[in-house]
């Protein structure tokens, strides 16, 4: 019942969808539709468990009096004041005007927005301390990022305008993204493609089993 | 015959079909359907304005139903006058009768077919196509005639139980889990397998012994995509043996996670790695543990965690968004020893620079394979590896075949064009 | 109001920003603000979305009236929506020690899901659409295509080709093989160099909205 | 003094600074601020001078600081903002492309437009929906938004507000429902896109404000991908246009093109080499070049400035490192 009753329906399940793709007669035209509102609805339930670990992990470090035991009072208010809000709002908690939404709006996009911009400043500081042209890799590598970057913006054909028209940087890059860069994409992506589908395979036909806990 | 034999000549008559409807397709124009206003008759002059021709109406195959194609021949305009394009007018069947013709589709000039995709299973219907011709009139005001063809044949739409345009992949799906299983029953059978080297896999040890010199923890983060993304699971494989090594080394391994089924899964996974190599007693509850499922959220939490207790060793395995760099970046500023491993193109340069080992794309893939050294794992390496060798075949045949005219190969690689 | 928003939006943005000086109580604050707020955020979008928009209306339609009190636009309620929310408590079951296994199943149905969807979704778009894309006539379907595109079509062609080869694992990487791996890696490395300043792009670009909020939105120094 | 209360004492500055500022921008006393081509020259010596001194540090084996770096970045930044440069801006290929296709499109043609991104994104994505939705509107292509990111249908009404500010698409009298609709967000990631290919309406059984979808006249037709002429998708990650692809373009035959955040577009590009995609805005720089192409200067051009910048100082810290590298040999880790 623990492992044998979940591997049939990994495999049930996988296995009618694949076969979806090729019938389209009923009921496998019908499956999909069923499918995906129970994995819609598992997945809003399955968020529960994370919440409630996040509180819990918060409560603990209170109760322990473990460092930063005051960031995680905020956490737990914070969660409870956007749920409580969240839940009291009803089915129009995101129009305008709500109080979720000014949440929304002034508290999590601005923090969220300005945690991406925080990757302007590391990307710089990564160039300087860790970009290095160590070997021809890394070389080439840095050569592409370079032209790329000098090609993508308008001062990169001012600096060049004592080349041809057709030479210039912002020519280069588009060179460098439709040829070079198109095949080595391409490649990862063919292999990447290779390795899902044989996890995936592996996975249906439940000779893969780690996501069911550990080994066999 | 043999099986090899039947799929391939299977293959040919799928193929000859993918093409058939490739035509079909490409001459498809733009579909609306039951306007409002009504069909304008009025005509221009006495000139003799040609109907369309040979209505044909099929049920439209390879679909779930509710769908019929119209084709017709269309007609040649009288001088003076210019096709502006057709109505598609239909008519339910009552017994053997045409009841109301009503507009259903309307396309424009040039298209000599329609997709009528508003129809039910079980009801029998008629169709007639108009044409629009439109000429200058006399005050130079445009004007329009319409002609309208006979009436088609009583037609009805079904759903059919394969889509044949789908033939190749179904026979390249089925080759190629064909081999994967082929390899893994060869693998099972105690045949050894070779596999290449992969650089990243080897430092595991090497890291792990790094952190229980210093005393200090090594951090696992398994990405911050949910169990059902497959980079996942290869991470969450990984992780089993990174607490199977740090277990026996007796170091502190600790796992956040974004998301709960993740931290389900990575809870039985470290769990089970500790009992493995005899350590039951030492896997703590809240070594895996949750923090958020907002990406930034996760990556500010992890941050501040790294900044905080220096961890000695980082382990990123999974699928990876922006927050790579952060991460990252904030582990190389601690001088922490970093192992990455992502399928995710836009992140791998920056795990590329940043840390010290990186999986590339399928590299991370074949890690769980080599790691755990079993014959499933390497029998399905072996089989995506010869997957891999009949595209490499492919390319290097189509290419000389199509750039010397002979044959279009790349179309048996065609979906749904 | 405005005023408030304004200034707490700001307040935020430069706690987060000040962590590029070091870890700070003020910084910290914003962070747990923020792993806070965000997990109820997904918390109620989900609850709201999926339990309620998905679940609760499928299986309980609104009943709409018009004007009159006549029923308009009834809904079929749909009852398979219960096996998705059976899953979903079976997914709670998690809580309760003994019978925590039975989780396994919703998580089982999740698995399958995407493995099935991926083995096709990958094997069709990513694989076959990609090979069919790298197979053409170098020299264009007439021989017409200028030096240029003829170029391109064949680095294409190569550098699929050898950076397949790198992804070849059964082969140790000696000899041609090696060589032509070697190809592949500079390719990707190339690939790679490209995505570096397009991500250098992208970070930036959001840098640039946090400024224009800063010195526009908020202090009004900028147009 | 000692560091904390220094650090206190700059916070304090700053905030003051920043309440003055505000309160000039609430009475009206501070107006905008513009540098003078010559203040310009002298601010860009500046950044020059100052970079000259971070290599010469680093010639000499001394690391900056991360936190120089970072300062570095924020100057180059926000001073362009301050700037007024004009920049010419050169289309790429596949902006083309992408202009070509909706140019092409007969007046009346149905676009589907999908906003899946939120509003950390909005800087990139943003300029390139106005200009987008802009283009459409103003060449009477009818317009049909939705949304895989729950946030998404709120960027689309604010990209809509935004235009709708322009005089030529005020004097077109625009109707919502006629013209346009916002079907609104539906969860379900790339399964909402495979249902939408065999019905939309079981998708979206209202629009964002909770109307029927019958009740709309411009999709109530509409019942699958094949009565869409072509899509537009707007994506910052997952579900995004690799789903569309894989869903849309390559079950359906979708006729698509896409508007990426610069980390994706890179691999967008196999797409469209393969035809699955046709034409592709990536990152602020390609809104830039759309907004010239469809004659809508917005943000994405009056950025450029900073994103010129913002790349040269990135630049000149990638030679900066790599000189001091090779010149202290290339074994020695710095």
């Amino acid at each position: 019942m623990r492992r044998e009753v979940p591997l049939l329906i990994t495999g049930i399940v996988g296995v009618v969808f694949v076969l979806q793709y090729f019938i389209p007669h009923w009921p496998f035209s019908q499956v999909n539709t069923w499918f995906s509102d129970w994995f819609s609805i598992v997945g809003a339930f399955a968020i529960w468990l994370g919440a409630l670990n996040l509180l819990k992990i918060s409560a603990l470090k209170v109760i322990g009096k473990k460092s930063d035991w005051g960031y995680a009072i905020v956490i737990i208010i914070s969660f409870i004041i956007m749920v409580a809000i969240g839940f009291a709002e009803g089915k129009e908690f995101r129009e305008q005007g709500t109080m979720f939404s000014w949440l929304y709006e002034y508290v999590y996009s601005p923090l969220s927005a300005t945690m991406f911009a925080l990757l302007a400043f590391f990307v710089a500081s990564a160039s300087y301390r860790a970009f290095r042209a160590r070997n021809l890799d890394a070389t080439l590598l840095l050569m592409a990022g370079f032209l790329i970057m000098l090609g993508r913006v308008p001062v990169g054909d001012s600096i060049s305008f004592f080349l041809p028209e057709n030479y210039q940087f912002s020519q280069v890059a588009s060179w460098i993204m439709t040829w070079p860069q198109t095949a080595g994409q391409r490649a990862i992506m063919i292999g990447i493609a290779l390795g899902l589908v044989s996890t995936s395979l592996r996975i249906i036909l439940g000779i893969e089993r780690a996501h069911l806990g550990g080994g066999d | 015959m043999n099986l090899q034999l039947v799929i391939r000549s299977r293959l040919f008559v799928g193929l000859a079909q993918v093409c058939f409807f490739l035509f079909l397709l490409v001459n498809l124009g733009p579909l609306a359907f039951a306007q409002d206003e009504p069909v304008p008759t009025q005509l221009v002059d006495s000139t003799p304005l040609n109907p369309p021709t040979n209505i044909e109406v099929a049920d439209t195959p390879n679909d779930a139903g509710g769908s019929i194609t119209i084709r017709w021949t269309e007609p040649i305009p009288p001088e003076g006058t210019a096709i502006k394009g057709y109505y598609i007018l239909r008519a339910e069947a009552v017994g053997n009768e045409q009841g109301q013709f009503d507009v259903v589709g309307e396309t424009s000039t040039g298209s000599s077919e329609l997709l009528d995709g508003n129809v039910v299973d079980t009801l029998n219907y008629y169709y007639r196509v108009a044409v629009i011709y439109s000429a200058t009139g006399v005050n130079g005001l445009e004007v329009e005639a319409l002609a309208e063809s006979g009436i088609s044949r009583m037609v009805s739409s079904s759903a059919q139980w394969f889509d044949w345009r789908r033939i190749n992949v179904f026979v390249g799906v089925i080759f190629l889990c064909g081999f994967i299983l082929y390899y893994i029953s060869r693998a099972k059978a105690g045949k050894k397998l070779f596999i290449r080297k992969i650089a990243g896999l080897e430092a595991v040890d090497e890291a792990v012994g790094r952190a229980t010199e210093m005393g200090k923890k090594i951090y696992f983060i398994p990405g911050t995509q949910d169990m059902d993304n497959v980079q996942t699971i290869a991470g969450v494989t990984i992780l089993g043996r990174v607490a199977e090594v740090a277990a026996t080394y007796d170091t502190y391994l600790e796992v956040p996670v974004s998301r709960s089924l993740v931290l389900v899964t990575a809870k039985e996974i470290v769990k089970e790695a500790y009992s493995k190599v005899g350590r039951p007693d030492a896997f703590h509850e809240d070594q895996v543990h949750y923090l958020t499922d907002d990406q930034f959220g996760y990556a500010a939490g992890i941050d501040g965690m790294v900044v905080r207790e220096k961890p000695a060793t980082i382990f990123f395995m999974g699928a990876f968004y922006a927050e790579s760099l952060i991460l990252a970046e904030t582990g190389n500023s601690i001088g922490a020893i970093q192992i990455a491993g992502t399928a995710m193109p836009s992140q791998l340069p920056f795990f590329v620079a940043a840390c010290d080992y990186t999986l590339i794309g399928e590299e991370l893939f074949a890690a769980s394979a080599y790691l755990a050294r079993e014959p499933k794992l390497l029998g399905s390496l072996k089989g995506q590896d010869v997957g891999k060798a009949i595209i490499l075949f492919s390319i290097v045949i189509g290419v000389l075949l199509e750039t010397f005219g002979v044959w279009r190969f790349s179309s048996l690689f065609g979906v749904l064009d | 109001m405005e005023h408030v928003a304004l200034w707490v939006a700001a307040f935020l943005t430069l706690g987060i920003i000040s962590f590029l000086y070091k870890d700070n109580p003020w910084y910290k604050l914003c962070e747990a603000i923020f792993v806070g707020i965000s997990a109820g955020y997904w918390f109620i979008v989900l609850f709201w979305d999926n339990i309620v928009g998905k679940f609760w209306v499928g299986v309980f339609p609104p009943k709409e009236l018009n004007d009159v009190g006549e029923l308009v636009n009834s809904v079929e309620p749909d009852y398979w929506l219960i096996v998705g929310a059976v899953l979903g408590v079976l997914m709670l079951m998690r809580l309760i020690p003994n019978i925590g296994w039975i989780s396994r199943w919703p998580l089982a149905f999740i698995i399958g899901c995407t493995s099935g969807l991926y083995l096709i979704n990958y094997f069709s778009s990513n694989m076959m659409r990609q090979v069919q894309g790298t197979i053409m006539p170098l020299l264009g379907m007439n021989y017409e295509l200028s030096t240029y595109d003829i170029i391109g079509n064949i680095i294409i062609v190569i550098g699929t080709f050898t950076g397949l080869i790198y992804f070849y694992f059964s082969k140790e990487h000696k000899g041609w093989f090696g060589r032509a791996a070697k190809v592949g890696i500079w390719t990707i490395m190339i690939t790679f160099g490209a995505s570096f300043g397009y991500t250098v792009m992208s970070r930036m670009s959001l840098l640039i909205g946090r400024v224009d909020f800063l010195f526009g939105d908020w202090l009004g120094l900028i147009n | 003094m000692s560091t904390r209360a220094k650090e206190l004492l700059v916070v304090g500055i700053v905030l003051l600074f920043c309440i003055i500022a505000y309160l000039g921008k609430v009475y009206g006393w501070v107006d905008t601020v513009v540098f003078s081509p010559m203040v310009s020259m002298i601010v860009v010596g500046i950044i020059i001078l100052g970079l000259v001194f971070v290599l010469i540090r680093t010639l000499q084996g001394r690391l900056i600081n991360r936190q120089v770096v970072f300062l570095f970045v924020g100057i180059a930044v926000i001073m362009p903002f301050f700037m007024s440069i004009t920049q010419k801006i050169r289309t790429s290929p596949e902006v083309q492309q992408l202009y070509d296709a909706v140019a092409e499109l007969p007046k009346g043609s149905k676009v589907l437009v999908s906003f899946d991104y939120d509003p950390p994104s909005a800087p990139e994505l943003q300029p390139m929906a106005e200009a987008f939705l802009y283009y459409c509107l103003s060449n009477d292509l009818k317009v049909i938004i939705m949304g895989l990111w729950p946030q998404g249908a709120q960027q689309a009404n604010l990209a809509l507000e935004a235009i709708m500010k322009n005089e030529k698409l005020a004097a077109k009298g625009l109707e919502y429902g006629k013209d346009y609709v916002n079907l609104g967000y539906q969860a379900g990631n790339e399964f909402v896109i495979q249902r939408m290919g065999a019905d939309f309406s079981s998708m979206f059984r209202t629009d964002y404000s909770g109307r029927h979808y019958e009740e709309l006249e411009l999709v109530k037709n509409v019942k699958n991908f094949s009565n869409i002429d072509y899509s537009f998708n707007l994506s910052a990650g997952y579900p995004g246009t690799q789903e569309w692809v894989q869903v849309a373009v390559d079950r359906y035959g979708l006729k698509m093109g896409c508007g990426n955040t610069a980390v994706q577009a890179p691999m967008m590009y196999t797409y469209l080499n393969a035809g699955q995609l046709v034409g592709l805005l990536g990152g602020m720089n390609g809104a830039a070049e759309f907004e010239q192409l469809v004659k809508y200067p917005g943000k994405g051009t009056k950025f450029m400035l900073s994103q010129s910048f913002a790349h040269m100082i990135v630049i000149a810290f990638i030679i900066i490192g790599n000189v001091a590298f090779f010149r202290s040999g290339r074994g020695k880790k710095l």
